[in-house]
């Protein structure tokens, strides 16, 4: 990367870490700055990759079918006017219901069929049977923790008990490794400032 | 050159999610007719998050500070920004009848869009179509962290009372509920990604866990329909539960192939 | 006027749960075509809401609004981006594209470094054994910590096995159980819509 | 004297989080100006994405799909080095490709980085096809028609007319599959390179993402998995290189020890002073 490139990276990542003393015009410049390029490169990359090729070029070949489309896209433009808002909720009403449609198989395939068919593994052999047994009671207790149709007592209310504590050993599980994950970032852009900027620590 | 056309009318290793499929809606069937024949309505043991709710659009009224309502950064191909979507209309319910002031900042534009249209309808329930300010419902960029920058930003500055986040939140969950926590303000979290979850656990007042996201908007309202369709997700539990347990009981006496049915191409 | 979307979403929904099972190759046009089209669907709502937010930083900036000045910011980094990205594209090379790697990528990769920052801010403030569910949260994040770095190993052998065990034990159960609950809850959120039994997306609740 | 301890403790509860956001700054900074170098011990599943790279024979091509952003590179971009490094050092010729929009950028400072440590050269030792959009279709794609999906390289030249591409057209043309994401490409990867067209495949992948990989290790679908910047230090201590990741260990090290002796800390204050803060929040 040129040096004035890395100069401006450096200088804003400066004003981004400077949110950690606390709100300042630092910041709220930054955070401007990246609303508006972001909002900028998304409506560039939608342009190029969807609006350029499926539309534009499709109708400039004679295909008309991306027509409709268009016109449904143009329907939601109109919500920008009183008058017009209403007829957005035609196109709004295909759209969701393409994601619901789309959402019930796969979540019932990739959440509900996938975990299911993990869950009936037949138990390890020997030792890893307590293994098993245990992810077994853990399953079963947290479901209870999840029903909803019956208060959370008598023998329900144990399972549920049981089914917080899995919960809160998978919560803190899930919470240590993340923090590793969260450290490399910051490990990484301490490096791109003491090296790639400052030049403190040897290239690579 | 590669597979022949492909011209059947039915994938047969399918079958059981189709079976799976009919099977729920079934239970919602039952539950729907169950629902409306019981007069006092089916049971639902509470959820702490969902009062908690009440109160702190209540106190933000009192404080006359804002409500933030934040419905997640999926796009709509979440079905926890679905869900967002139908709490919101029920939170701006609530906010139109106290007459505080509500915003929500949008990741997607389509949610934008559409949680306007529902925020003016229920101004316009609570007969208060006047006090609807619009630009309050807007959308602000498509981008995970610039989104998370002109929130945090809002959230410094306008200090709201109360920070509702509803929906699909991933890595940035901790970074919006931890300056959240910093304001001062009430949080309360329902969030379907499970490795989030800790985070709003540990940075919220009260947190949705999971499929509470999904079970709040039949909570706030009420209608019979709404509550049938929770009672059949329970019994559809129910069913996994037993199912899991009879296949394992199978496969000790070395009947192995009733867990193959789960099985999906 | 509500009837007609309804029946819209109802149409579309169904086509495509019946897709999933019909692998004929016409049907699995049809669902890449409307796949397609939602794509230009959702290009427009996007068009729509930059130009609501243009509209929002301009009025701030006509009425010389509190802090107008980063409107200005924004106004013209989105103007520029989205005129220089329309005309010449946005891969590497061209204007927009190194705008991104001197501004978008450094702002989105430093945002997200400060998670490292509140994540032990978090951690000092609610891992606190006040009582038996929180006293296993704090206690199993700290084993996975020290557990997975390198000085771990050479405190006790035992702890990377103790996190591999966590993780394919107790973690894996109940990520399980609450998968599924939220595949239920979501199938049943999905059917509701497109049944038409919770119609407030339409702006009816 | 009591009332001078509940005084210490009580303003440990109170703390300032900035002074935390001090510790965790300097905490990462001191050892990369400072290291210590703490020794890094290769765990089974990277050393086995490392012999999946020794086993392959010496001369042929592997394909390599580096999927990743600026935002997510901490993790992959060392691990994308040492990979490279590795498959120069071999004398395979990585055939390198992004589905990532804004991944090119990455790869070509990797390979700068990799190629002059191995002394390795464009259009002999490598080729760089570049970024292509659609994700799944162009995994697929991957499977029929390589030229056909890329028909010029990262450069502009047309891959007919690259010699190293001439054998080259789908997934069954090479020995091993390597892909290096921090998304749901890993999948489609699994799905359609490792299980339909039966290719060995290495996974890298973030660290929060490998614990969800570890199934399709146990199963072969992956023959090895590098998770995560410690994965990527493991990998670069087979090598018997050093380079960021291995850098970041030690920092990795003392960030997780300062946090934990912050909760030990807090949980030292609760006690000493007997506070019970309402509970954490959760369900009823």
């Amino acid at each position: 990367m040129p040096a004035l490139d890395t100069w401006v990276a450096a200088l804003l990542t400066l004003c981004v870490f400077s949110f950690l003393y606390r709100d300042n015009p630092l910041y709220r410049f930054a955070e401007h700055l990246f609303v508006g390029a972001s909002a900028g490169y998304l409506l560039a990359v939608q342009y190029q990759n969807v609006l350029r090729p499926n539309v534009i070029d499709k109708i400039g070949h004679g295909n008309l079918l991306p027509l409709v489309p268009l016109a449904m896209g143009i329907l939601i433009l109109g919500r920008m006017w009183e008058r017009t808002s209403g007829m957005a909720r035609w196109s709004l009403a295909f759209y969701v219901g393409i994601y619901s449609g789309i959402a019930v198989p796969s979540y019932l395939q990739a959440q509900i069929f996938a975990q299911l068919a993990d869950a009936v593994k037949p138990f390890e052999p020997g030792w890893g049977a307590v293994n098993s047994g245990l992810v077994l009671l853990g399953f079963l207790s947290v479901l209870a923790y999840f029903y909803f149709s019956s208060p959370h007592g008598g023998i329900h209310g144990i399972a549920a008990r049981v089914g917080i504590w899995f919960l809160m050993v998978a919560f803190g599980a899930s919470f240590g490794y993340t923090v590793m994950a969260r450290v490399s970032l910051l490990i990484a852009r301490m490096q791109f400032l003491l090296r790639d900027w400052l030049h403190i620590l040897p290239s690579v | 050159m590669g597979e022949t056309i492909d011209t059947r009318w039915f994938e047969p290793a399918r079958l059981n999610l189709l079976v799976g499929l009919l099977t729920f809606i079934a239970f919602l069937a039952i539950n729907i007719r169950r629902a409306h024949a019981s007069h006092e309505g089916l049971f639902i043991r509470p959820l702490a998050g969902l009062k908690a709710l009440d109160e702190a659009i209540g106190r933000a009224t009192e404080m006359g500070r804002p409500v933030l309502y934040l419905p997640g950064s999926g796009d709509m191909s979440e079905v926890g920004t679905l869900a967002a979507i139908t709490i919101s209309s029920r939170v701006a319910r609530r906010v139109a009848d106290l007459g505080c002031d509500l915003r929500v900042p949008c990741y997607d534009p389509v949610v934008a869009a559409l949680i306007d249209g529902t925020t003016r309808e229920a101004y316009r329930e609570a007969n208060r179509a006047d006090s609807f300010r619009p630009g309050s419902v807007y959308y602000v960029s498509a981008t995970q962290f610039a989104y998370v920058a002109s929130v945090t930003g809002t959230m410094l500055r306008d200090r709201p009372a109360a920070n509702i986040f509803m929906g699909s939140f991933y890595a940035e969950s901790l970074f919006l509920a931890e300056t959240g926590n910093l304001t001062g303000a009430i949080q309360i979290a329902g969030c379907d990604q499970v490795t989030q979850l800790p985070f709003f656990v540990c940075s919220c007042d009260y947190t949705l866990l999971g499929e509470e996201l999904y079970a709040a908007s039949a909570y706030l309202g009420r209608e019979p329909n709404q509550l049938a369709t929770i009672a059949a997700q329970d019994w559809a539990k129910a069913l996994a539960a037993a199912a899991v347990v009879l296949a394992l009981l199978l496969s000790a006496i070395g009947h192995p192939e009733f867990g193959q049915l789960l099985k999906t191409s | 006027m509500r009837f007609g979307p309804l029946v819209v979403t109802f149409l579309t929904g169904a086509v495509l749960i019946a897709i999933f099972f019909i692998p004929h190759h016409r049907a699995q046009e049809t669902q890449s075509v409307i796949l397609e089209w939602a794509d230009i669907v959702y290009t427009f709502a996007l068009v729509l809401g930059s130009i609501s937010l243009w509209a929002m930083h301009q009025k701030k900036v006509q009425q010389k609004g509190e802090g107008w000045i980063y409107s200005v910011v924004t106004l013209v980094a989105l103007l520029g981006v989205t005129a220089f990205g329309v005309i010449q594209g946005v891969e590497a090379g061209t204007v927009v594209g190194r705008i991104y790697n001197m501004v978008n990528a450094p702002l989105a990769s430093t945002m997200f470094s400060l998670l490292a920052f509140f994540i032990a801010s978090a951690a000092f403030r609610a891992f606190r054994a006040r009582n038996v569910e929180a006293t296993l949260l704090l206690v199993t994040a700290i084993v996975m910590m020290v557990g997975r770095v390198s000085v771990g190993e050479f405190v006790w052998k035992g702890f990377p096995p103790l996190t591999e065990w966590l993780l394919d034990v107790p973690n894996l159960a109940a990520k399980r159980a609450v998968a599924i609950g939220i595949g239920l809850g979501a199938i049943s959120t999905a059917l509701k819509i497109i049944l038409g039994i919770d119609r407030s997306y339409l702006g009816r609740s | 004297m009591a009332a001078g301890r509940n005084g210490f403790w009580q303003r440990i509860l109170g703390i300032d989080r900035r002074w935390i956001f001090l510790l965790v700054g300097i905490g990462t900074a001191l050892p990369l100006i400072f290291p210590v170098n703490l020794p890094v011990a290769a765990s089974p599943r990277v050393k086995a994405a490392y012999n999946a790279i020794e086993a392959v024979p010496e001369g042929s091509r592997v394909l390599m799909s580096l999927d990743y952003e600026p935002d997510i590179m901490a993790e992959l971009q060392p691990m994308s080095i040492a990979v490279l490094r590795h498959c120069f050092r071999r004398h395979l010729t990585p055939i390198i490709l992004t589905l990532y929009p804004a991944g090119p950028g990455l790869i070509e400072r990797a390979l700068a980085v990799a190629s002059t440590a191995e002394g390795a050269k464009n259009y002999q030792d490598y080729v760089f096809l570049g970024y292509k959009s659609g994700n799944q279709a162009v995994v697929l794609g991957l499977g029929e028609n390589i030229k056909g999906l890329f028909p010029k390289d990262f450069y502009g030249a047309s891959t007919d007319s690259i010699t190293l591409m001439r054998h080259v057209n789908s997934f069954t043309d090479f020995p091993l599959l390597i892909d290096l994401s921090g998304s749901t490409i890993a999948d489609y990867y699994i799905r359609i390179g490792a299980s339909r067209y039966h290719r060995p495949m290495i996974l890298g992948a973030t660290a929060v993402m490998a614990t969800d990989y570890y199934p399709y290790l146990s199963s072969r679908q992956i023959l090895g998995l590098i998770g995560g910047m410690k994965g990527a230090a493991e990998y670069e201590r087979l090598m018997g290189i050093v380079g960021d990741a291995r850098r970041g260990m030690d920092a990795q090290s003392l960030v997780h020890v300062i946090v934990v002796i912050l909760v030990l800390l807090g949980n030292a204050a609760l006690f000493a002073t007997g506070g019970i803060k309402p509970r954490i929040g959760g369900g009823s």
